[in-house]
């Protein structure tokens, strides 16, 4: 049921309710949701925001390859990817990821696939600003 | 003997900071291949040692496969990648 | 990592933005959300809304149990599950469950446990109505 | 020797239609069990025979368990319950 993969970098904050909009479809019962937000602690140190940059080119092919291998393995209606770029403060979404399915194991599981993927490859970085120490480039765990 | 052009190398997050750029041009000789690559820049830009042996090398935006050392080619891009962090 | 936990059955429209927005925590890096959506066809049939009925007071203690079991077996912040009873038109949502917690892996399976013991258990029901066929209950599979 | 008080029968979804209506009140005797209830069900309400072999029985909001059949007590609520479809 093959739909449109949308896979979106910006600067901007992200619309979490139109992206999920955008992957409703008449043809699926259920959707999918994935949001990454900033957490206001690491490690008993007060996080005051997160910067992001990323290898922009190259991790759009990344994500559109995984896009590819989450249709080759389940069925599933639209994938959105958006990931934010720059300053992220507490709270506010870094990754919304949304996919649509007749059925809902399928979304559940490539959602769950996505964000584990984007999150071992994909070409972004982000760096912790603390409140009081030096800020940090962080490193997702294997 | 020189590539005619120069090969862009790009440097993210750590690495970024390492060197002071997001970006450099370099020349480099025909045969050269992302070792030789990665050795000239540790000597143009020390700060880079310390962490390289975190990072990966991305070919043209594909990384470079553990034990494969390709021949640069003109136009290529070469991009140092410390350990991701996204999502 | 206690937090609240809601669960409404409600007449009304779900407004899921505002469902997310109740979920998300400074202390969170993850929201995991699934949303159950009228599909407009059913073996071939077209479908022109569902129709949901409750037991609503013990689909309700039997909710705030399973968010219960949710929270022996999972860290997570906030629970919240919302189901729509009565008319609910193609393409909206009639179930939305939203889950935070620290780190991504327990909102996302809390998120697939709760879906799958809600449609398991849960004395909801909901009635298909057909373009041209007579209207039917359905029934969850196992 | 009938409790003095009606227990309520909540119908729904297949049930609700069989039976006509969402709730009915009876007075059953002392000593009255969940299957006895059930049987004087199908004869007030015939159409409810065909469903209720796919239907279970709730009393005071929970599940009778398989191989459980419990003496009524003044004020339950028992419920017939048909398949679910929540979701």
């Amino acid at each position: 049921m093959a739909g449109k993969t949308t896979v979106l970098l910006t600067n901007e904050f992200l619309e979490t309710k139109a992206l999920i909009d955008s992957a409703k479809d008449p043809e699926c019962g259920a959707v999918s949701v994935f949001l990454g937000t900033t957490r206001d602690n690491f490690d008993g140190k007060k996080v005051v925001r997160l910067e992001y940059e990323a290898y922009e080119a190259m991790a759009i092919r990344q994500i559109h390859k995984i896009c590819e291998r989450i249709r080759e393995r389940w069925s599933v209606r639209h994938i959105i990817v958006a990931h934010r770029l720059g300053n992220v403060p507490v709270c506010e979404e870094s990754v919304v990821i949304v996919i649509s399915s007749a059925h809902r194991k399928e979304s559940l599981e490539a959602v769950e696939y996505a964000i584990d993927t984007i999150k071992a490859i994909a070409t972004i970085w982000k760096k912790e600003v603390y409140e009081s120490d030096a800020p940090q480039w962080k490193q997702n765990a294997e | 003997d020189e590539f005619p052009d120069s090969i862009s190398v790009l440097f993210f997050a750590k690495a970024r900071e390492a060197v002071g750029a997001a970006e450099r041009k370099v020349f480099v000789k025909r045969g050269c291949r992302v070792s030789d690559l990665v050795r000239d820049l540790i000597v143009d830009y020390p700060p880079l040692k310390a962490i390289l042996s975190c990072c990966v090398v991305a070919l043209n935006q594909e990384f470079v496969e553990e034990g494969k050392d390709p021949i640069l080619q003109p136009k290529d891009e070469i991009a140092i990648i410390p350990p991701v962090s996204g999502g």
